[in-house]
């Protein structure tokens, strides 16, 4: 039997021990007509392990993945270069395999390292304190909406448009839930405007940095906006960008979130994801999810455990900040490995590899007849325009190259139908950012996009 | 406990470690122009302080790091409702694998036609396994699921006309914490609803509280006592004429693989974690993977957007009016659906009811072999794990359930899970699953028989438990008090 | 030395784990008709006793196992003479590419271009490194290397009619024990030829050895002593005109890579071992990867195939009359060649350098710091290790230079070489590698310095060392004596 | 620098404390003329991760491997299932990144599985004994002969013809440089035959079983022969087909060796392998490599050592049983992990399995007009003939269909270009089968091999 170590002999010894005869007997309390029948289920066949490995290869190959593709679609997500120790640290089956580290005499080594991975997270948001982790970074911007409708007792959740659809989809499932209002500030030119329509009864005030065009929002102005408000501050930040810009603590944000994939977790479709979560020291208590203190054995060894443990709901029950239970431990580990194998120079090296090239992927796409539609400054990744083209066919050419050309906008934004999302990682090479102007080019002169 | 004595460094943080200017990773260099970057990006930080090690200090950190850290592939790991079975390798490769790693989620809908096999994959064998009518694979953890469950059933009542009147949870006194939690996420109040003397539910209570605020009622089913609700049929029935649905948490689904369809009971709608049932790893903490079951009636309302077979093409549905909206940004966790997937074919239809029956066996074995020393809360078959009671040696020895854990740790074993359900007095939740095999329940009923032994005779051992790891037992309250929960890089003098 | 102590539990023997029936793999299944083993086979056999566990319980066993073993990556390795250096992760990702772990070495020769260009193309950066016209990949570890090697000197003067009158190889006093160990397994006389003060070869004894019957002297150059033998080209020259040949023991390569090239110094040939300088993972003994280069002359001796780019294409040549044959059974240590060209190309021609030259740094560094508690046995500019002797702790304390390893493992280090070269007194061959840095350095030559003090205050600490690690001090004696080589299953009574 | 920690300021310490002012300097003892100037080696530029990956990853495609066809080649190396354990266990860096286990008490973990490897080859192959691992199989067939040679004072060793050809090349090697003779036994109808040619000057007589044509060997006449000669008798086994097989320990074998690869070791082109080499007690003393036993510590636990260590090239120099020091550690690991995951029912059920297909193959060949050359029983291989036709030509037309059909044996034997040596192992299926006879009754009836 697959994983199952029973033999005959075994069983036979243990329904003795019980004082049963059968297994069956043991399942006496579940009504008779409530059980399904030997063979009953309808299900395929089970597989040895060579055939589950070949069956799954087969699946997994009508897939057309990033390492047969030059991938230029970000949003939110990004292919960036995962270190070989990652995946050779986070399988060790000693971490792979732990639960949650209810019993911290045993489970140092994963409690050390988050306590490692809170104190990066903090540093790169600038903010005071980080957690354990949230499922993802759209979960994790409904919860400090959520937390900051708890803090201030207000019911309006004020969120710019260039937040990214999706995160502003979930926002919208959770407030409803909890029936608490969104009310979305416009970005006509690509950056958060009409920060006057925030109004006194707003819990809090979230934009994007950068955004989700892109583009590098003013928070000071966005801070002044909460701040006038009464409203707290509330940043959704990528962590890689976070290694060349000002972060958003330095502009005192009351909380920052974000989505930590970039940071040596796969893409894998979008899951698992990891969450970050950031606050000011004077939120800590209203904090959803786990955290790692240090503190002492009683021989005075320093050691780590979770703690403030009542704000969570395994002992607060319903008036837990969260019901966030089982987080996304193995991915923060992964972004963790990350931020210590990249360090500070490497960090800093990759974001400004991405800069070079995205700057440069700008210049060449330019040349090639597409337009910049946005004239604010940007990180990693811009909105290109194509004149007179639908985007969706823009990428549909492109993939003929093995381009992943980015995110034709028109699904998400009003009057985008000509417009693409495009990012540019430091795992673009100066070659395919020329391959791609040279496609668009052809595209954009009604030609075959190969030449 | 003829345990050899190791002696294993303690690790310093690795800011400790770091020395300015070392870097630890061969990177990705640039090979298009430099570029002025204060102005291509305005204002620049200063400071970053993040680490600078070599690849190889960084491996060794880790490396120590895990032999101070214990899974399931270090030894028997027992903790109650958690299902902490085998994680099989092979699920690793084949979650490994390009075509499913490194797949962007936006990327165009006819680029992945495996991905789409895979998650419809899951959909109709858990379909199968639980009786419901649809499975969505979107949320992402237990509690994440829970919270789907109680949306979809406030959409119902509100799509009746019922969503204000209708502004109560029963959650039982049992339930776990993520229970009452999720449905107050909802924005329901919580009303407990007692457990009777035989650890079902109350019936008398609940008919008393059902009125016609009450959205739902959240049973765990078997419950967290390890028990099968014999009621269950009855009880959906009850809530349904009072017009409450019903939501079963599926932690304990163990039990029921193959063997029982939690729809065939009368829920309503469940969530499941694939993270236990089906064998996804724990990785320390999550990821977990919360699906969820419904029946047809809560359909209109599923989660943005619906995997769905059509015409033999898989596509995804967007366009559901009723819809709650999303629930996470994009479709679950999708790599752990590929190890669910694998774990399944695995089993197949000939042996999925193994899983459940074997898990049964051996909590009802582990159940037997300790009811000399520690007796179950409710003397009845117990179904994937059993919940004993350890309140003798706390009123005769001055030993609670926590000292003789931490004593099992200096025996080489996971504690079990304690203080829960809370009803039950110095609880000992025992869940050994199906994957361990009869000496390792042994060694640890022998352990646990041995424990209670020192109780009574040498309780400061207990007390003074865990002497075996590399820290004793950690102050909490100092933890609190003196709240140091990040590095900070030291001030320039 | 301020560890923790952790309780390891000793594993017991698989077979003591073992349960009649459990099967631990889901394995592959028949679909093809059943047969009549006997009679398809003949005589079967009756017993066969290997282990019956769970997949689990086996990863636990290991996972227990690793936790009592230490590699590079559990600490500081500077095992002298082993090249302990980062072996990175990245070079195992490659060589597990189904591309090249998943060919068969008689598969036809169009099928496998790329494992072909991966054969030459290590073959030509061991070309440019060494200095040498041909580098062969076939030999599968240091010691067959040397055995080629001496095998193409035994062709090359077989060629000339001097094969059975050139029976002699010199192998100075200093060598490792795989030199005279390879002569003798050609069939080869050894003559020792001593060590002069300075730690060179003594000239006056080499040109008094140097008669006719002399075939090859084998000389490691940086010498076992760490030192560069500076008269190197004379020596060479001596040999030659006394009409032998000079094969370089390449096991220090480290200290040349980009700095100095063997083929340069007039060597005919040498031997690589690959899994020490070009950073394959030794795997706890092996395997080891063994190529070797050799001048021109010596290139119709070469074991076939050779494989070799011509007119563009790579191909292999067995139509070799005078080649000494195979002597492996296909092309080498493949799988470790895909890792040695993954790390020479992480290298490339702008750091390849960089390696001895720290390789040098760090040795050197460690001398210094170790000078006053352990001089050098020679005071000389050392190349890629030092080797020191700790003669005086033998003599003034009773304390041998294995005592002081077996501390220095209760301080959390691999302890260094000991006992070699054998013509230094309390040997300690300390090789730290390029790849550790300075505080780790530090660390240990702390943690020496604090021992060499311990030898002289408390020297029964270091008798009784190591005392921190799962068993102690091992009765090698009764090892011999009371033979234990096998686990046998217990008769039936 | 890639793997290099140096900063600048750590050189410029550590050449301070050195007391020398340049790294330079530390290589004065090198002649002047013996440097390489910098910059001077002509090697191609050095690589980051990233493009490390793509670059091996290019290459790497460029071969056919055997996920992507159908193996049918054997011939010493097989294509059995690895369990997903193998890999996990043999990649921890416990393991991976040790050397030797000289210190053996911070060793214990390796050494115990080295003890339990040597039990395990010893009982599969009936043997008193086995040591801790050899190069490979060829080179540890050649061991044997050295050694039967050295214990038997005699130089001449007798193999039969049914070897495996590349192990008898090693072995003309090995003992052409230590002035030994071969001899070779014929086997004119696939089994050895001609055992009235040893004579009594023969150190050993050494045979395959299964031999290389698959054929079960007559173990009982091959020791006969030997001990009427009063040599040595030695048996080069596969060690998967010793599930089924009576094993050459109960035909009184002297020494027995064989290639571990079958047993959880990726065919890698052929490397790395593992060479088994097991032999009765009375030898132990002659046993080339290292051999690992159990003892005691001061205190009475048990624990694990290398012994009779004075065997060894680096304590007895010239004198030693062999010059082998690095052995096959790892690889043995994977065959001791592979072993024990199987174990004895896992073993004979893949074992059962490839004779099962084996047979269907044989009938279903032979259905389609192939011809069965050799009569003997096998185990899991056999000869195929193609009247005809050149095995080559088939080989190339069956590489069509994605089948590897086998070893043409026209370049290794004389008169055999129609015959082709086809391995079965558990991991090929009735329609791979039914495939490629479907494929060989075109190729044989002149049509295109796709039907
Ligand atoms: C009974 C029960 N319900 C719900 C949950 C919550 O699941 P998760 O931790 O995946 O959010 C758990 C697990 O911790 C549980 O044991
Ligand atoms: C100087 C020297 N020569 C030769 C060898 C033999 O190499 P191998 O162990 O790879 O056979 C070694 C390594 O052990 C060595 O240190």
């Amino acid at each position: 039997m697959p994983y199952i170590p029973h033999t005959d002999a075994d069983r036979k010894e243990m329904l003795a021990a019980i004082g049963v005869n059968s297994i069956d007997e043991l399942f006496r309390e579940i009504p008779e007509n409530l059980r399904v029948k030997p063979g009953a289920l309808n299900l395929p066949p089970a597989l040895d392990e060579a055939q589950l490995m070949s069956h799954l290869h087969e699946i997994s190959k009508k897939n057309v993945d990033m390492a047969h593709v030059a991938c230029f679609l970000g949003a939110g997500i990004y292919d960036r270069y995962i270190p070989a120790t990652v995946g050779a640290i986070i399988s060790r089956g000693e971490f792979l395999t732990a639960y949650t580290p209810y019993q911290p005499e045993l489970s140092q080594g994963y409690l050390q390292t988050i306590y490692e991975f809170q104190s990066m997270v903090a540093e790169l948001y600038g903010m005071d304190v980080a957690n354990a982790s949230m499922y993802d970074g759209s979960t994790s911007m409904a919860e400090a909406a959520i937390l900051s409708s708890g803090i201030k007792k207000r019911e309006k959740i004020f969120i710019s448009e260039t937040v990214h659809p999706s995160y502003r989809q979930v926002l919208e499932t959770y407030c409803w839930s909890m029936s608490l209002t969104v009310e979305t500030l416009p970005a006509p030119g690509g950056m958060t405007a009409g920060y006057d329509k925030v109004t006194e009864d707003g819990a809090c005030v979230i934009v994007q940095y950068p955004n989700f065009f892109g583009t590098i929002e003013d928070l000071g102005a966005a801070r002044e906006a909460a701040r006038k408000a009464g409203a707290l501050f509330v940043v959704v930040a990528d962590p890689v960008a976070m290694a060349l810009l000002k972060p958003p603590g330095e502009y005192d944000a009351d909380i920052v979130v974000g989505e930590g994939q970039p940071m040596g977790v796969a893409m894998g479709l979008g899951g698992p994801l990891v969450g970050l979560f950031a606050c000011k020291q004077e939120l800590i208590r209203s904090l959803p999810g786990r955290i790692v203190g240090r503190t002492k054995d009683h021989h005075g060894n320093d050691g780590y455990v979770m703690t403030l443990r009542t704000r969570e709901q395994d002992i607060r029950r319903e008036k837990a900040t969260s019901n966030i239970c089982t987080n996304e431990a193995l991915m923060a580990l992964a972004a963790t490995v990350y931020m210590e194998a990249l360090g500070k120079n490497g960090m800093r090296e990759i974001a400004t590899t991405s800069v070079r090239n995205t700057q440069y992927a700008m210049k060449q796409f330019k040349l090639a007849g597409g337009e910049i539609k946005f004239t604010g400054k940007v990180f990693g990744e811009f909105v290109l325009r194509f004149p007179g083209k639908n985007a969706t066919e823009v990428q549909t050419q492109l993939l003929k190259e093995k381009i992943l050309a980015g995110l034709p906008l028109g699904p998400f934004y009003k009057g985008m139908d000509d417009c693409m999302l495009v990012a540019v990682t430091e795992m673009r090479t100066k070659n395919q950012i020329d391959h791609y102007a040279a496609c668009i080019k052809n595209v954009l002169a009604g030609k075959e996009v190969l030449a | 406990m003829n345990n050899s004595t190791k002696s294993v460094p303690q690790q310093k943080l690795i800011f400790e470690k770091s020395r300015a200017g070392r870097v630890g990773c061969n990177l990705p260099h640039a090979d298009t122009p430099e570029v002025d970057l204060k102005g291509c990006l305005g204002e620049l930080r200063d400071e970053l302080h993040l680490p600078e090690v070599s690849e190889l200090e960084l491996l060794r950190h880790y490396t120590n790091l895990s032999h101070v850290n214990y899974g399931i592939e270090t030894g028997f790991y027992p903790l109650g409702s958690c299902t902490m079975k085998y994680n099989p390798k092979i699920n690793e490769k084949t979650a490994g694998l390009p075509g499913f790693a490194m797949l962007h989620p936006m990327q165009p809908l006819d680029t992945i036609p495996g991905a789409l096999e895979i998650l419809v994959g899951v959909q109709d064998m858990l379909m199968e396994i639980t009786g419901f009518d649809e499975i969505t694979l979107q949320p992402l953890a237990g509690a994440h699921g829970e919270m789907s469950c109680l949306m979809l059933i406030k959409a119902y009542h509100e799509s009746r006309g019922e969503g204000k009147q209708r502004h109560t949870v029963l959650v039982p006194d049992s339930a776990h914490g993520t229970n009452p939690a999720s449905a107050a996420r909802c924005g329901y109040d919580v009303r407990s609803i007692p457990t009777d003397d035989f650890g079902n539910t109350n019936l008398v209570a609940l008919k008393e509280s059902l009125d016609d605020s009450v959205a739902a009622l959240m049973l765990t089913n078997p419950s967290t006592l390890g028990l099968f609700e014999p009621n269950i049929e009855k009880i959906c029935k009850m809530v349904h004429e009072a017009g409450g649905q019903v939501f079963c948490d599926g932690a304990n689904m163990n039990a029921m693989v193959g063997t029982t369809r939690p729809a065939d009971h009368g829920f309503d709608c469940m969530h499941l974690n694939l993270h236990k049932t089906f064998s996804t790893p724990h990785g320390g903490g999550g990821p977990g993977c919360g699906a969820i079951g419904l029946q047809k009636h809560l359909e209109p309302f599923m989660p943005v957007p619906v995997v769905r077979r059509a015409d033999g093409k898989i596509g995804l549905d967007y366009h559901r009016p009723h819809s709650i909206g999303r629930v996470s940004a994009f479709y679950g966790q999708f790599l752990m659906e590929v190890r669910a997937y694998t774990y399944l074919r695995a089993y197949g239809k000939e042996k999925m009811a193994d899983i459940s029956r074997h898990a049964v066996l051996n909590a009802n074995y582990v159940k037997a072999r300790l009811k000399d020393v520690m007796p179950a809360a409710h003397d009845r078959p117990c179904m994937h794990e059993c919940v004993l009671t350890a309140e003798k040696y706390k009123k005769e020895n001055g030993v609670r359930a926590l000292d003789i854990s931490k004593r099992l740790i200096d025996y080489g074993f996971h504690p079990p899970t304690n203080y829960f359900p809370l009803i039950v007095h110095e609880a000992f939740m025992i869940e050994p699953t199906e994957t361990e095999c009869k000496e390792t329940l042994d060694a640890f009923c022998d352990a646990l028989i041995a424990i209670c032994k020192e109780a009574q005779d040498n309780p400061d051992l207990l007390h003074d438990a865990p002497t075996s790891q590399i820290v004793g037992r950690l102050d909490e309250t100092a933890a609190v008090k003196n709240l140091d929960v990040r590095w900070r890089a030291p001030q320039p003098a």
